[in-house]
């Protein structure tokens, strides 16, 4: 993986782009949570302030570190990306800033080289959508993959084990809900595609 | 949420203020929602009525009223909590002054925020800034861990001097910011923290009359007593929060025995020793502070950081001592005494004014309204302030970091 | 039945040698609410002419636990001296939050609808003396329209009072009434009940005829409120038990 | 020996009688009780008291015959004015008065 | 009162107040009785119910409506009074914020009181102090001529910056105290100050949305110009503030070359030419020094007064410049921010930090809720502090003038 | 008659593509309000949903002057407002206060109470989505009894919301009327006729469903606000020419 | 070349469309008409008019034939609900999605 | 007459004694008014902070110097103090801080000596009570002296003349009331009885 250092803490950031209602301020606090436990001792994760009326564009952000995080300020320069809803590829300049050797994961049923996407960083595509929906995490209608692309996150980064995901969702929900969760996760951890370039490892 | 073992939790700053409340067994909380305090009173709600907090949840109508209700409740004996930001704060600005003068000991924590006019709900430091002269003790917290383990600290200071405590924390940098937070047990903050016993009690068996108009002079009572006037209580007043260093340094010495955690007294250094130049400030900015001392060490200037832990009171002979060896005190103010220049620059030179190796100083303001700021910016800053002092000029008005006029 | 004068308890709470003005009205009702609460209350008082009356530190004219509080957080302190007994277990003492007109219609209303909305478990009792008296009889919300006061001093109140038992009406509140400082006996009985009426908010409002504020002589103190009952511009009435 | 012997830190009073000194100096006219004319006095049992009654000092005693505490009775007339005997009359305090 | 002929009337400083509101023909006014203030409401009350004031007097519910009622009236362009004192300026707190953020020319007088808890009706400075940052010009006045002619000359200042500025006087030794003052006449003050345009006038003409909710960062409008974001209002707040110092300084000049009186600048000065002790003080305990540094050249000690007219702006080159030949300059502050020390004191120390010749400074609180001054004391804590210069002692803890304890 | 839709005035003056969540029911009251007025008013409107309805600076999302005011202050600034235009002699001006249930019936009552007395000449508009929503969905004093809320989470709100337009009717307001988003032309209808009514004061009080607030989807909007109504949880009236 | 360009000593907005920027994307659900169920178009004639009048977001324009403007309708699904004549319904916007 | 001096500034001290209601502020006022217009260019006069309750014990001091005056601390030694009710002459220590040949000016029937009062000052009485209750200055059976008691203190120090004090009175008053009140005035004036003792001149 890659890391964004100031010099001696190297730091992990991640940068989440969702719509409001998707739980992309939720899963980068999972990932956190999930990623401490993992002996990163250094985690942090916070919303991006904006309106956040269901549907709106948002970005949340995840930073992980091997030392305590000290940094509190906006990502510039994302380690990784990851985009909860394809659309926001094309309005939200979700790749903005995102370090060359760097990860784009993406929610969608397309192939990374599908995307279309150039640049100096790999991709990761998983349909977390259809994982969702396989499992039954429905909420009105609409496909609630924020704790899915976890396992894209995992899958791709290698930073985090499908195992700790599940032991976070147990801490956090209840053993149903934790259940259906892990499930979509690791259903999605198995359908991520990888395109690796630049000099991303 | 059971309670029997020491964990560390990842949560946000807000989660570990009302934490750090409920294992302090507050009995009465009044709060009024305003962004980005809401979570906090959102929390406590939630422990009151799953039972995981018996305590009296106020939901008030105004900010006025919470810390009117908490000092209501104090004055009979009930440990008393409120939490705020920015308006709010500026709202309650009567009773905060009330609560000092009655020497009731609150705590409030106040979620730092903008004021408007125009309305932003980011944070800076201009809310509790601005209330600095009131009586309170006020603590800025650098993290979500600092967070927790001052409002716990902070009953204890308030109860030892009798005086209000405000523990003042970022807005969502870090309200809203989840972080490795080691939350203790129960048991042990009970040993930490006695049961609140006031100085004076309302109480129908003993009645009293309490902040009652006091005369400009002294005036014997029934029993020929001669009593204060206003102007002793208030200097007794500020003699408890002149004594308030003591008791904080003391709190948290006992704090590290029972929980061992020791993050620094009134104020906290990072690469101090050797450092000519000192980056000082208050807050979540500070802690980014040693991030830039870091890069700067690495490019070859010795830096270091002073973090603001108590700003009221404002640790004059910790300062002088801990600038003692420095050339240059580089202060970032998140808050602007509007027509002088940022209150912590202005505290500290005053402090400074007699000190035998007076350090040069120089002031920035920086994130107003949430204004980003980076590390970068502050190496940068530094830069600058390094020049000026080279140039040999004498005065330098105050920075402004990332202004776009 | 109206508890009969030589049925009044001899105990008396408000003490004398205090700082109300000669023949003040205020002063006549005070006396009867603390002989009602006999002892067993605590008081939150803000700026007004009893923060007057009562003294000055380090001396009290009454003989009552009271906290003074700031003019516009009355009911907002009592309710925190209400939580806080409550959260110390102290069930038994009556709070009584306790101001004038102005600390009532005025500044002080918002706590006050708060703490009706909140059913805070306390009497409030609002003293009406028709003007800010404390700060030199200045117009407030509760000086009727035509009054000639420091503020309205030459057209005198172009507005209505508001009417505040009407509105603690609209609250829903559980128990009402009026009284006025005339009537010292009808007064005693309304505390007593409210008294009696616990866990819920009792409103007293409680007219005061103020001589210097008003302008008449210090005697006619009691006369003048009778008269405002008999000619009808104080109704004198109980609202109790609504929903 | 200074003001911190009163041991207080916040303003915290006391009940005493006399706050405002002897609030009777205050007087312009006094209180002059003709028992004569005095319901209960007369009767001999207690009975009116309305002088009692509406006292706003609390300087009159609900007793047979009845007294006033004229250390701090203000001499504001009420119970002149409401003595339904006409058994209280106000004197001037001072000659210099008229009445 | 016919207003043909300037002339001398022996009167109160409220009385000073609302005729200075009155020639400056304020077209709204909102206020909330208060002691010592009040007698300012009743007179304007009185103004506009004889027809001699051409005004809206709004008889509000509370301080923070009667600042809100200002602030309403002056966007759309109307000038606007206000007055208050200690409790009922804390009251109004968040909207003094507010009036400075929305950038509203008002004037307010603040007749000075202690702050409660407990009560205290009397005189000290904490009520404007503790408002000191909050970006109002604040002005003090020595005695009731300086009242009514900063009151005309305040409207000025704020509609020339687009600030609002905070008349400040003692209560009760101002407020309640008679003395000459030379009334102008109407024709002169409408010749000084012209009518009241405002930056931005809510009109349906022409609709804005005024303080609206604004983003950290500048941010684009519709037509491509990249506007401000909070900081860069805040900048321009504080760049406004810093301007007024030069407009306080013109503005007095064009009253003197109106009104043929000029009573100094952002500050003013007595006897210092010479002078090796400067007593330094805001208000009529300035005025008081003057007697006393007569006193002490009587006993042969070369004693001077520096008096604050402008507290916001802070005048720091003033003040640098007054001080530069002084060895010992002595603060008096009524007020004290707790935990620290006396505000002018404070700023004073902060302003001189980087002066060539920094005099010692030493501070003393005194006046605390109306506890009485003497110019014998203003005396005796010089020899004190020179005392202490002598020992050569580096530090010194404010000192209490006056304390009973 | 109520105003047939066809009607119903073209000309918009909130504006596409702002702020306010799908389906926002306040959205739909303001627009007809809006309509009303035709553009001849001046807007007070404190911390709110319509905060930020109305956008950030510096665009604005409606064509109308309007000014951001303090949480606690809307009345109080409408008034100064009024009382600006009326000392510069600008008399057809509408000017109109418009705020949340939780900035009408809480922080914002005792300037309400304020202007009601003082009889304010313009029209106080409470906008109902019975809770704190733009902090996040907390209990006020509107919500109803027994109603979840961020702040009431388990055991659910105690209390009975305050009957702010019977409060109002205690204060004698000259014209009070209720509405809903639901009932768009009656709406537009009693805002007209509250324009007319000049020279007092005029309080509105609209229903304004709010699906993420209270937990239905989007589209049901409309459809809540006719049920509240339907069953009578809401009322609809009007209240005009008391003395 | 700062921020100062833009003159404004406070903060002063002006009336913008699309404030909160295209807010046509937030839309998950679109709202598809049908004009032959549509009342007014096949009246002919104005009437009906409930898209228009319920439409939060002032997006619906009430002409013959009715039109939405979709770069900012946020998708609500009022207008569907509202129609009587059932003209409209919403359509997935993103074939990822269930209807 | 006496002044009290720091230095250069003479200043003469003046503190009145009356009752609530008595009007002992107004005449404070009204000395300085009529002083400044006998060219003292410097006058003061202000109330002392008390529970003004009708009847309770009050005061209120006068400045009065050629120079404008520049103390405004409460006046520990007067050089002159004023008593509108000789009741107070025991209750309120009327005479504290009196300067050693000062005046006390007092509102009785008697004549100085009378008063038995000792003491390294003079003494001055009037019967300001009388000359009132002459003229008509009655409300509601009570006489107000403070007006008359300015004869007093102008025949007692020929500081002011009988005519400033109907000057005054007549920019103060309506024409029948500043007659009145000079009336008063002039017959208290002519009513003084004056006790010259210590260094008083
Ligand atoms: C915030 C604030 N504003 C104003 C005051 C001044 N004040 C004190 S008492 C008072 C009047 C009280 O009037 P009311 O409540 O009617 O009581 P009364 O004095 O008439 O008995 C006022 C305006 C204050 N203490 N605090
Ligand atoms: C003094 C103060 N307290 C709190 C806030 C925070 N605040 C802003 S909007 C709001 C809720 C508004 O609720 P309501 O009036 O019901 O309007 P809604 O958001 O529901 O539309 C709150 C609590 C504030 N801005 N100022
Ligand atoms: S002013 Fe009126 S209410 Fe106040 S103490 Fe005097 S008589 Fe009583
Ligand atoms: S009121 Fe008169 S008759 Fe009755 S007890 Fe008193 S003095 Fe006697
Ligand atoms: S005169 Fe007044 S104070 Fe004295 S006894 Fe009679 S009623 Fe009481
Ligand atoms: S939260 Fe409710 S009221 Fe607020 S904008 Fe959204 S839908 Fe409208
Ligand atoms: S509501 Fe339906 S029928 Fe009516 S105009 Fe709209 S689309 Fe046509
Ligand atoms: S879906 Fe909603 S926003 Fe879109 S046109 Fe229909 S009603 Fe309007
Ligand atoms: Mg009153
Ligand atoms: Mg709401």
């Amino acid at each position: 993986m890659n890391v964004n250092v100031l010099h001696d803490s190297r730091i992990c950031e991640i940068r989440w782009h969702g719509r409001g209602g998707q739980g992309a301020i939720t899963s980068a606090q999972l990932l956190a949570d999930t990623a401490y436990n993992e002996s990163f001792l250094g985690v942090t994760a916070s919303p991006t302030f904006g309106a956040e009326r269901r549907g709106a564009p948002i970005t949340a952000s995840t930073r992980l570190s091997l030392k305590p995080v000290r940094i509190f300020s906006q990502i510039e320069v994302p380690d990784i990306v990851i985009v909860l809803d394809s659309t926001l590829l094309a309005t939200a300049n979700a790749t903005q800033g995102l370090k060359p050797g760097g990860w784009l994961i993406v929610n969608t049923s397309e192939n990374p080289d599908q995307l279309g996407i150039s640049g100096d960083f790999s991709i990761a595509t998983a349909d977390a959508t259809f994982a969702a929906q396989k499992v039954g995490l429905v909420v009105s209608g609409f496909a609630m993959v924020n704790t899915a692309m976890l396992g894209a996150f995992a899958r791709t980064t290698e930073m985090i084990s499908l195992e700790s995901i599940k032991n976070t969702f147990m801490r956090k929900f209840s053993a149903q809900a934790a259940q259906k969760n892990y499930e979509a996760a690791s259903l999605t951890f198995e359908l991520t595609h990888l395109l690796r370039r630049g000099n991303g490892n | 949420m059971g309670d029997d073992n020491s964990r560390t939790l990842i949560i946000t700053g807000n989660e570990a203020a009302a934490i750090g409340a409920r294992l302090s067994r507050v009995q009465v909380i009044a709060a009024y929602p305003i962004t980005p305090q809401s979570p906090v009173t959102e929390n406590l709600s939630q422990y009151v009525e799953k039972g995981e907090l018996d305590a009296q949840y106020v939901a008030v109508e105004s900010e006025h009223s919470a810390l009117s209700v908490c000092i209501g409740a104090s004055s009979v004996g009930a440990r008393a909590f409120t939490a705020t930001s920015a308006n709010g704060l500026a709202y309650m600005c009567e009773q905060i002054h009330w609560a000092a003068g009655a020497r009731l000991p609150l705590v409030m924590c106040c979620v730092n925020r903008a004021m408007a006019a125009p309305w932003n709900v980011l944070n800076d430091q201009q809310d509790s800034m601005s209330q600095r002269d009131a009586g309170w003790v006020q603590l800025f917290a650098r993290d979500n861990q600092e967070i927790l383990d001052l409002v716990i600290q902070a009953y204890k200071i308030a109860e030892t001097a009798y005086v209000p405590v405000m523990v003042c924390y970022d807005g969502y940098i870090l309200s809203h910011t989840v972080m490795p937070v080691d939350v203790p047990t129960q048991d042990d903050v009970d040993r930490f923290l006695p049961s609140y016993t006031p100085h004076t009690i309302l109480n129908p068996d003993n009645p009293r009359n309490l902040n009652q108009v006091t005369l400009a002079d002294p005036r014997v009572n029934s029993s020929g007593v001669l009593c204060h006037g206003y102007l002793e209580f208030r200097y007794m007043l500020e003699e408890a929060l002149h004594d308030t260093m003591q008791i904080i340094s003391d709190t948290n010495r006992e704090f590290t025995s029972v929980f061992g955690r020791n993050r620094g007294d009134l104020i906290w250094n990072y690469e101090l020793d050797d450092a000519d130049v000192a980056l000082l400030a208050a807050g979540s900015i500070a802690t980014q502070a040693t991030v830039a001392a870091d890069e700067l060490r690495t490019q070859g200037v010795k830096a270091g950081v002073i973090g603001i832990r108590s700003y009221r009171p404002f640790p004059k002979e910790a300062l002088m001592e801990a600038t003692s060896k420095t050339k240059l005190v580089i202060v970032f103010d998140k808050s602007l005494s509007y027509g002088n220049e940022g209150p912590i620059c202005s505290d500290l030179k005053s402090a400074l004014y007699f000190s035998e190796m007076r350090p040069m100083v120089h002031g920035y303001v920086a994130g107003l309204g949430g204004r980003d700021i980076k590390a970068r910016e502050l190496v940068e800053a530094t830069y600058s302030s390094i020049e000026w002092l080279k140039s040999g000029e004498s005065i330098k008005t105050t920075g402004w970091i990332n202004c776009q006029i | 039945m109206e508890t009969n004068v030589l049925d009044l308890p001899e105990k008396e709470y408000m003490l004398p040698g205090n700082r109300a003005c000669a023949g003040c009205g205020l002063a006549i009702a005070y006396r009867y609410i603390l002989k009602a609460l006999d002892g067993n209350a605590i008081f939150a008082v803000p700026a007004s002419c009893l923060t007057v009356l009562q003294g000055m530190y380090p001396s009290s004219s009454v003989n009552i636990p009271c906290i003074n509080v700031a003019f516009p957080s009355t009911a907002a302190s009592a309710c925190g001296v209400a939580a806080g007994l409550k959260a110390l277990g102290k069930k038994d003492v009556t709070v009584v939050a306790f101001a004038g007109d102005g600390g009532t219609y005025d500044i002080g209303i918002q706590g006050l609808s708060g703490v009706a909305e909140r059913g805070t478990d306390m009497i409030y009792v609002c003293y009406d003396n028709e003007a800010y008296m404390n700060t030199g009889n200045q117009r407030s919300g509760s000086t009727p329209l035509g009054a000639t006061t420091a503020t309205t001093p030459i057209l005198n109140k172009q507005q209505h009072a508001k009417d505040i038992p009407q509105i603690m009406e609209s609250h829903n509140v559980p128990y009402i009434a009026t009284a006025c400082a005339s009537y010292p006996a009808d007064l005693y009985d309304k505390v007593r009940k409210a008294i009696d009426k616990k866990g819920v908010l009792r409103y007293l409002h409680i007219l005061a005829p103020c001589p210097p504020g008003w302008g008449f002589s210090t005697k006619d103190t009691v006369k003048i409120g009778r008269l405002c009952i008999e000619s009808g511009m104080f109704a004198l009435y109980e609202n109790e038990d609504r929903n | 020996m200074g003001t911190r012997d009163c041991g207080h830190i916040s303003a915290m009073a006391s009940p005493t009688v006399g706050e405002a000194g002897k609030t009777g100096e205050w007087r312009q006219l006094r209180p002059v009780i003709n028992h004569m004319k005095c319901i209960p006095a007369k009767k001999g049992k207690p009975a009116c008291f309305m002088c009692w009654l509406y006292c706003p000092e609390v300087v009159v005693k609900r007793s047979i015959p009845i007294e006033i505490d004229l250390t701090y009775c203000k001499g504001c007339g009420i119970c002149a004015e409401e003595c339904p005997a006409g058994a209280i009359v106000m004197a001037p305090e001072h000659a210099t008065q008229e009445s």
